[in-house]
């Protein structure tokens, strides 16, 4: 054996390849088609929330209630919605309200649940009492009234209360979720293994519990993309959601629903919302297959 | 089909009917509550003081044999000898008077106490505060069995009219001693009885009664059954285990491809859906504005929103005494004048808000037709305010609406006064606006005061007149009721009352 | 272990009294007059109002509102709605169609989402697995009400194979169109989480064990890989029958089925504090069981989790 | 008997020829094993040695049908049971083999149980897919089964799961399993790193019995000269994906050819060295993704001439005959005697 | 005792396997260790053998605080470690490291090699600067003889040995003073071993490193350790220098396990009879309810009457430490082993 005896390496060299552990994981997802097309269908998702001009030039309130509910033609090509304006244009521009609800509600969703979820199932006792019992709580609430009484709270109501509203209400699914994996794992060896190592609790739950235990949760998150969207349509029906002329997917899919016999105004707006979280759900999938090292070439 | 009542198995060859309707009740008592289908079923089992007859529309008497006046002040009421209540006691003129009293006892709760509020005595049962200290109205005497009479506060000569309101009928005195324990197994006087208690949360099954002294409906048993939703009661008509539904607004364009042949359309429409403006402040205060904002509105395109209702052109509904085509001048679109008026008058400065129900989906549409309208013809910024049905109606009649509020109104008897007191009458039951016109209350107290009911239209009129000037409310549609009926099963319709499926002619 | 569960349960009585007042404030909070409203289209005389006012204790403070409300709640009286409905009866007249179209539902959403999640984790991008997504899609597209009265129609109207509504036919019959509907439209939930689950357990070693002890693939999947990926998925259909408590206010609606959720709905509609109240606390109950056994089954289902 | 004396004229139980193995990863496709061959007879038993990360386990999931791929691949080869290419035959036949007809030990043993399910009633599961016996009578033959690998008070603890099981016990649980079918091969990879030497005396003779009663045939992938020695009647020596010596235990660890084994044997600690560094082959085992040209010991070998850079020897027989083949261009021209051997050498 | 790094007072642990709501299952103590006094001096290795499932591993874990202890107490420098806490209890940590026995549970899945030894550098950053850490790693790899280039794969990708490799370089990463060692080279095949062990005893040589090494490897053990215990079912039975306690073990439970230890005299001399292997009679007994008296005494080959009833302790025999009653009669007997009473069978 020809390496030198146990010294202290103190010679420090420039080592440039200390590349971020997630550039690499980064780089092999981009190899994958399914990671590259769902990312680029929510990257136009997103381009119409933020410009919608881009995509139409037709004035989403310019409405005529004489044309109400004909269905797509030539110059329109979604056709007309019930008040009689061009309905492609209140698609595009109903992705604005709907990104924003959905996507921020799993983001900060998906950080709540994980969160309070590590915490619960790392810490028995005292903390997961906390957390598990304020969850029943919230859980046991009746979710109109919790909301009602919230959002009347605010002034202006707006996507973000909404959302805000949404993930304090919506949380302890995904918590009791996170919770129940992180019980298992916090007892396997390498946990220990990484306690021996003098290990803080928080780097232990990031480095060895997180990805570990995510996935189900992951799974949940990239569904409430689309659930989300349902919820703020039910909101508005209960006075408390979005008002108009604000338009969203779910809301036209909502009014779309009780109209059921013009197809068209249904059809539309679900399927950009399908495309939508058909994009989260593959782009999830796929993330958790990249987490997986057993699945890695 | 038979119409199976689903808990009717032996009525083998009988004629049944089964009607689909709305809301389920709490209890079976007009008097107690006074839902519509509270009244429905009242039709049922109960029959009127007095009535009108579906062919002149002239009043007539039922349970009543005469109801007379001189000063329209003092009523004397005189009953038909020969009715009984289910339970085998006789129709007097004191369970009248008990049933009466009871109800317009305050701490009773009864929701058709304020139908008494025109009679003598009725405030020292109903004190602004405290307990009452009396428990019967002063203006209420049982002169003999089957006679009593009623004094009222002020002369009011459609008296015989409102006491076609199946909310004064009478309640058996068995039933008086502990109303309560009755609510599931009501006796009444009516064409029906209940078949057996009725269950909460199951369909009320009725069987003729045989005490009843005049001619009955056609059908032998007559089943209500409750739907939340009506699209439900469609589908299960579809099925044909319903006889009557109403016609669902989201299958207006539909019901006729769905069901060919099978639709009843009222020829009378006894109600209307109207916008309430904020009168009291600006820019609603000036008539012109008002004027303005209705003119802007293309009523024909909005009806196409509500299935089967059709532009109001007057403040009252089609089908009563009196009724005339096109008072409101303002009732039709013509956006050059509106927005002449609007300039006139200054201008709409800010924001109009437009408020809306948000538990009905329907209604969010509606508001949003409406708004758009304003905005597109009269560059009016328009904002919503959607509030839950128990919100919005509690800031309606406590005055605090500061925009348009989308109201409807059937009257509860055909009267134009019905359409005058309650609405714009300065203490109108719905006068959630606060509207105030001296002159136009005057108007209906000199009608009121008027025995001859010819003479007391007139003054009615002109108080619609004054109103199509100041346009207090906004009259939009009606909606006359829409029926679904199993071939073989018509039912009664009247052109002054609308249909009735009670009263059904059963020809299968 | 007995320590743990008896620990969860005493602590239910606080956490009881808190949500109970939370509730109960909550109503309180809500916009609008219940007695107002009662009135529908005919306004109340001012007087019935100021009755029923008193007779409700509305126009009490909350807290002893609240007080009252428990006071006759611990005395086993539920009290009235305010248009004038034994609470107690409605409650026993509704419990058992939301039990029935509940349980029915789960039941049928359990087995579609197993079978589906299991199936499209264990052979991830075979057939199963991508009917798997396109049903999800579909599901969350698609809004319950339009695939409500599309069944009732197609399948009640139209084929005559259902009631159209009501439970006059009892379970089964009555309840199985609306529970079908009920547990497809919710199955995505469960089967997408039972995929990923089952997805990381997949690989693991004792599944070559399996293998090398010459089992069939599928009884490696029952019998071992299924019970290791379990903790989530019985989380989920544990919250899955928390929610089923709690009814379904627009399967109810449609099919008219007098259940808990149109009681509950409506009874926010009106600020029925009572009703909601009542319900909340069932709820809580429900939920806090439920979650209690899913956190024993934990223990059971995996030998490593211990509670303390 | 000794080895030697083996005629070998019966057909092997198991015969596995030029079996060759590769895996996909990051850097490109890795051969772990490499035309390996060998044949096992009846009541034999046959010890695998060699370097860490040689192939041996690899191997042996190989022709149980057990690798998982992808990522492994089987590139070529054939593994005879029976008349019958255990690598070619389709799945479901091999399922009637493998598990009952030849079973398996794992190295890791915690891993490869079943965490949630009882040690019981994974042993009992054999015998309840396999002999289609009740749960009870499964349950009870699992018990006898823990008892007999010295798994104190077996009764009891059949109800434990793996994880409250000691490292050993978890591995004697394996064993268990493996032996629970009287197999007639058992393929066991290091069975009994985790037991102290009394009880894998008692596994050892274990194994030993049922071998006489009933013929099975033994694989053995060790470490362990001292079990090597005492119990195999081959041996397999591997380095780098490939067997490069192999023969009767005598003649392989008593006059070791390959300068690999030489180095091996010499690296064993003994109480003359106590305190001294021990004499281990310099260098590090190579990298599996680029093998050096020609021989793969040749980075390591003290006695590499240039012919050992550019051509890779072939396994083959000793010029001085006997059924023992060596993979090294010297192995006939090494003084044996001066090289460290059993013979004679350390005692 | 100023040189005593840690030191175990009455150490027990004692799990409790209560029935999991399921009936017919009696609470049961598994009593893992029992009362076991232990000093582990600066720059001394200590060897640990004893029988499979006698409470080693758990006595590790009690050693490193990942268990709290159900008795005793432990102390480091003169410190309770059971006090520590937080940051205090973390720093404490970074000095005692271990080598776990499950090589392949104790690596994450999902982190590649070198997150995983560079692990303890993130953790403690000023353990060296950042910059150098990437060469550290690919150091440390090659200090266990693997490739820097398997840096980047996932533990899954390794054979056995090579993943106990992998967990000694996290052990002596961050340059620990103890090292506590579960069956390190178990795995290894003997070249690998030799150069592990020869780096471990280089580490203690000339950093000072104190090793707890357990393994069921006499050779290894008494090549490495400068003492031994033997413990027997949770408990310490004899503890003694190396050599003294090889060359006369001194309790019965010491002389059963030399005696089994598998040798290659089979190779060495092909005709001559097997050597005498004292095969322990009876089975193995249960932690749940250890025997009374002396716990070695259902099995010891000289079991007298008074080894039923009282538990005899540690005591100072002859250089040594031996928990038995007849220590001195035991030694004073000319041959090591005793043949008495004829219960040993010969093997
Ligand atoms: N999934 C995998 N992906 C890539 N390489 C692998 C994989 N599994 C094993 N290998 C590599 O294959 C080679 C052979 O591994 P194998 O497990 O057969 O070694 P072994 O001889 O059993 O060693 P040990 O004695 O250490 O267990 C090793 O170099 C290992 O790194
Ligand atoms: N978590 C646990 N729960 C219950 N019992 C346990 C647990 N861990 C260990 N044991 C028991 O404690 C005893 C000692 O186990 P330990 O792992 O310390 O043995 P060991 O000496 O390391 O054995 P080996 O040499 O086989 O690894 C065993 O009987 C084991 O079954
Ligand atoms: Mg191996
Ligand atoms: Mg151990």
């Amino acid at each position: 054996m020809s390496s030198p005896a146990l010294v202290v390496a103190t010679e420090t060299e420039p080592t440039a390849e200390d590349a971020p552990a997630g550039a690499a994981a980064l780089r092999e997802l981009l190899r994958k088609p399914r990671f590259v097309l769902s990312g680029v269908v929510i990257l136009v998702i997103v381009a119409m929330a933020a410009f919608p001009r881009l995509f139409t030039s037709a004035d989403p309130t310019a409405c005529n209630l004489r044309y109400s509910k004909i269905g797509p033609s030539a110059a329109h090509w979604f056709g007309y919605d019930i008040q009689g304006c061009d309905y492609f244009a209140n698609v595009i521009y109903g992705a604005r309200p709907s990104v924003l609800v959905s996507v921020s509600v799993s983001l900060v969703g998906f950080v709540v649940a994980c969160t309070l979820g590590m915490l619960a199932g790392y810490f028995p006792g005292f903390v997961d009492g906390l957390v598990s019992r304020t969850a029943d709580v919230l859980f046991a609430l009746p979710g109109i009234v919790a909301m009602i009484v919230i959002l009347q709270a605010f002034s202006a109501r707006s996507v973000w209360t909404i959302a805000f509203v949404i993930v304090l209400l919506g949380w302890p699914a995904g918590m009791r979720l996170m919770r129940s994996t992180v019980l298992s794992v916090r007892s396997r060896e390498y946990v220990l293994a990484a306690r021996v190592l003098g290990a803080t609790a928080p780097h232990i739950l990031r480095k060895h519990i997180f990805p570990n235990s995510v996935a189900p949760l992951l799974s949940l998150t990239t569904l409430s993309v689309g659930v989300a969207v349902g919820t703020e349509a039910a909101l508005t029906f209960l006075g408390i959601g979005l008002q108009p002329p604000t338009i969203s997917w779910g809301l036209q899919i909502a009014i779309a629903a009780s109209y059921r016999d013009d197809i068209h105004l249904f059809v539309f707006p679900a399927l950009f919302l399908t495309l939508t979280v058909m994009s989260f759900m593959m782009m999830g999938d796929t993330v958790r297959d990249a987490l997986d090292p057993k699945l890695r070439k | 089909s038979s119409g199976s009542g689903s808990d009717d198995g032996a009525s083998g060859g009988k004629k049944s009917v089964v009607v689909a309707s709305k809301n389920e009740i709490p209890a079976i008592n007009p008097a107690k509550d006074n839902s519509s289908t509270s009244i429905q079923l009242a039709w049922a089992m109960w029959a009127p003081l007095t009535d009108l007859d579906q062919k002149t529309g002239k009043l007539k008497y039922v349970v009543a044999d005469s109801v007379t006046s001189k000063d329209a002040r003092t009523w004397t009421i005189k009953l038909k000898p020969g009715w009984t209540f289910t339970n085998g006691e006789k129709l007097t003129a004191k369970a009248f008077v008990d049933t009466w009293n009871y109800t317009a006892y305050a701490p009773h709760g009864y929701k058709n106490n304020g139908f008494f509020s025109r009679i003598k005595g009725y405030d020292n049962l109903n004190p602004a505060s405290g307990k009452p200290k009396k428990t019967t109205m002063s203006g209420l005497k049982v002169i003999n069995d089957l006679t009593f009479r009623v004094t009222l506060d002020k002369a009011f000569s459609p008296y015989p009219t409102t006491l076609m309101y199946y909310g004064s009928v009478a309640l058996a005195p068995e039933v008086l001693k502990d109303p309560d324990s009755y609510d599931h197994k009501p006796i009444g006087y009516g064409p029906y009885k209940l078949k057996s208690p009725w269950k909460a949360g199951q369909p009320v099954v009725m069987v003729r009664n045989k005490k009843y002294p005049l001619k009955g409906p056609e059908a032998d048993q007559l089943t209500y059954r409750f739907f939340s939703n009506p699209e439900t009661a469609y589908n299960e008509f579809l099925a044909g285990n319903v006889d009557y539904t109403i016609v669902p607004d989201t299958k207006g364009d539909t019901y006729k491809k769905d069901a060919p042949g099978k639709g009843a359309v009222s020829k009378a429409a006894v109600n209307m859906t109207y916008l309430v403006p904020p009168v009291n402040s600006a820019p609603y205060k000036d008539p012109k504005v008002r004027r303005a904002l209705s003119l802007a509105l293309d009523r024909k395109a909005l009806t196409k929103l509500r299935a089967g209702s059709f532009p109001a052109t007057s403040f009252t509904a089609p089908s009563l005494p009196g009724y005339r085509e096109h008072t409101c001048g303002a009732c039709t679109l013509d956006i050059a004048k509106a927005k002449q008026l609007l300039k006139q008058a200054g201008g709409f400065p800010g924001t109009l808000k437009m408020y809306y129900n948000s538990d009905d989906p329907g209604q969010r549409v509606f508001a949003e037709a409406l708004g758009n309208m304003w905005r597109q013809s009269l560059g009016i910024k328009v904002a919503y305010v959607g509030k839950p049905a128990i919100d919005l109606s509690a800031l309606f009649s406590k005055g605090k609406v500061d925009g348009m509020y989308l109201g409807g109104w059937g009257h509860d008897y055909p009267s134009i006064e019905d359409w005058l007191t309650p609405i714009v009458g300065s203490h109108g039951d719905v006068n959630g606006a606060r509207y105030s016109n001296p002159a136009l209350d005057k108007l209906i107290d000199e009608g009121n005061a008027l025995a001859d009911p010819a003479a007391a239209i007139k003054k009615y009129q002109a108080a619609e007149d004054l109103e199509a000037e100041q346009m207090p409310m906004i009259p939009l549609y009606h909606k006359p009721d829409a029926y679904l009926h199993a071939p073989g099963v018509e039912p009664l319709d009247s052109p002054y009352a609308g249909l009735n499926p009670v009263w059904s002619t059963v020809s299968r | 272990m007995f320590r743990y569960a008896l620990r969860r349960l005493i602590i239910m009585v606080p956490i009881g009294i808190i949500v109970t007042f939370i509730v109960y404030a909550m109503v309180f909070a809500l916009p609008g007059d219940p007695i107002q409203a009662l009135s529908g289209g005919k306004p109340l005389a001012p007087s019935v109002i100021a009755a029923k006012r008193a007779y409700y204790h509305l126009d009490d403070p909350l807290f002893s509102q609240y007080l009252h409300f428990m006071g006759n709640l611990l005395q086993g009286n539920l009290g009235q709605t305010f248009d004038g409905q034994d609470i107690g009866e409605q409650l026993a007249l509704r419990w058992p169609v939301t039990l029935q179209l509940g349980l029915t539902a789960l039941a049928i959403q359990t087995v579609f989402g197993l079978l589906f999640g299991i199936y499209a984790g264990w052979r991830r991008d075979g057939l199963v697995d991508r009917a798997l997504l396109g049903a999800t899609l579909a599901v969350l597209a698609v809004p319950g009400l339009v695939v409500m009265f599309f069944a009732q129609s197609v399948f009640s109207v139209q084929l005559g194979w259902f009631p159209v509504s009501g439970s006059a036919d009892g379970w089964p019959t009555s309840y199985l169109l609306p529970a079908t509907v009920l547990g497809v439209l919710g199955f995505a939930g469960l089967a997408r989480i039972t995929r990923t689950s089952l997805a990381e357990v997949a690989g693991a070693d004792f599944v070559r064990t399996g293998r090398a002890k010459g089992l069939s693939p599928q009884r490696i999947l029952w019998r071992h890989v299924l019970r290791n990926a379990l903790l989530p998925v019985i989380t989920y259909i544990g919250l899955d029958l928390a929610g089923t408590l709690g009814g379904a206010i627009i399967t109810e609606g449609i099919y008219n089925l007098n259940g808990i959720g149109q009681f509950m709905f409506r009874s926010i509609g009106m600020k029925e504090g009572g009703v909601v109240v009542t319900l909340s606390t069932v709820l809580l109950i429900g939920y806090m069981v439920v979650n209690l056994i899913v956190d024993l089954l934990y223990g059971l289902l995996d030998p490593r989790v211990r509670h303390v | 008997m000794t080895a030697t004396d083996t005629v070998e004229h019966t057909a092997p139980l198991l015969e596995v020829t030029d079996l060759t193995v590769e895996f996909d990863t990051q850097g490109g496709t890795l051969r772990a094993v490499d035309e390996v061959s060998w044949a096992l007879h009846r009541g034999k038993t046959l010890v695998v040695l060699g370097e860490s990360g040689s192939g041996k386990s690899v191997s042996t999931q190989a022709i149980t049908g057990i690798l998982d791929t992808p990522p492994g691949r089987v590139r070529a080869g054939s593994a005879l049971f029976d008349g019958q290419d255990l690598i070619a035959i389709p799945e479901k036949q091999r399922r009637r083999i493998i598990g009952s007809r030849i079973s398996l030990v794992f190295q890791d043993a915690l891993s490869a149980l079943n965490p949630v399910h009882t040690v019981g009633r994974q042993i009992a599961e054999l015998y309840q897919v396999h002999r289609g016996m009740s749960r009870k009578d499964a349950m009870r033959r699992a018990a006898d089964m823990l008892d007999r690998v010295g798994i104190p008070t077996a009764r009891a603890r059949v109800r434990d799961y793996p994880h409250e099981f000691s490292g050993g016990m978890r591995q004697r649980v394996m064993i268990a399993m493996a032996l629970a079918l009287g197999p007639e091969v058992l393929i066991a990879d290091e069975p009994t790193t985790a037991l102290d030497v009394t009880v894998q005396a008692q596994i050892l003779e274990l194994l030993e019995e049922i071998q006489q009663d009933s013929d099975m045939g033994v694989v053995l992938i060790t470490h362990d000269l001292g079990v090597a020695a005492e119990i195999a009647d081959d041996l397999v020596i591997m380095y780098a994906g490939r067997v490069i010596e192999s023969g009767p235990t005598p003649l392989v660890l008593g006059d070791p050819a390959h300068p690999y084994t030489q180095g091996l044997l010499r690296s064993m600690p003994s109480s003359e060295m106590k305190g001294l560094e021990l004499p281990a082959i310099p260098g590090t085992p190579p990298n599996m993704l680029r093998l050096p040209t020609g021989c793969p010991f040749r980075p390591r070998c003290p006695k590499a001439i240039d012919l050992c850079a550019t051509e890779r020897p072939a396994l083959r027989a000793l010029s001085s005959g006997g059924p023992r083949k060596t993979a090294c261009h010297l192995a006939d021209t090494l003084d044996t005697t001066e090289t460290p051997s059993l013979a004679g050498g350390a005692s | 005792m100023s040189d005593v790094l840690l030191q175990a007072t009455g150490l027990a642990k004692h799990y409790d396997t209560a029935p999991r709501l399921r009936p017919g299952r009696a609470k049961s103590l598994v009593r893992a260790v029992d009362g076991v006094d232990l000093e582990l001096r600066k720059g001394e290795s200590l060897g640990i053998v004893g029988e499979s499932g006698c409470g080693k591993s758990t006595l590790l874990r009690l050693l490193c605080a990942l268990e709290r202890p159900t008795a005793g107490s432990l102390t480091f420098d003169g410190q309770d470690v059971g006090r520590l806490r937080g940051a205090a209890l973390r720093r404490w940590r970074r000095r005692v490291q271990v080598v776990f026995q499950d090589p392949y549970a104790s690596l994450n899945p999902r982190m590649r090699v070198r997150d995983i030894i560079g692990e303890g550098y993130d953790i403690h950053p000023d353990a060296i600067p950042k910059q150098g850490r990437r060469r550290r790693v690919e150091e440390l790899l090659e200090l266990v003889g693997l490739e820097p280039a398997h840096a980047d794969r996932f533990p899954h990708q390794f054979s056995g040995g090579q993943r106990q490799r992998i967990g000694i370089a996290r052990g002596i990463a961050l340059g620990p003073d103890v090292l506590l060692c579960d069956e390190p080279v178990s795995a290894l095949d003997l070249s690998v071993q030799a150069q592990v062990v020869n780096l471990l005893l280089r580490l203690q040589r000339e950093l000072g490193l104190s090793l707890v090494f357990v393994s069921h490897d006499l050779g290894v053990v008494r090549h490495v350790s400068d003492r031994i215990a033997v413990m027997y079912l949770g408990k310490v039975a004899e503890y003694a220098d190396a050599s003294r306690l090889y060359e006369r073990p001194g309790h019965p439970y010491t002389q059963a396990l030399l005696s089994a230890e598998p040798s290659l005299d089979r190779i060495r001399n092909p005709d001559a009879p097997r050597r005498r292997r004292i095969v322990l009679a009876g089975d193995p007994p249960s932690p749940v309810n250890p025997p009374s008296g002396c716990r070695f005494h259902t099995r010891c080959p000289v079991v007298r009457d008074v080894c039923r009833q009282v538990e005899p302790e540690l005591a100072q025999v002859d250089g040594r430490l031996t928990a038995c009653h007849f220590a001195g009669e035991l030694l004073g007997a000319d041959d090591g082993v005793v043949n008495a009473s004829g219960a040993g069978r010969e093997g």
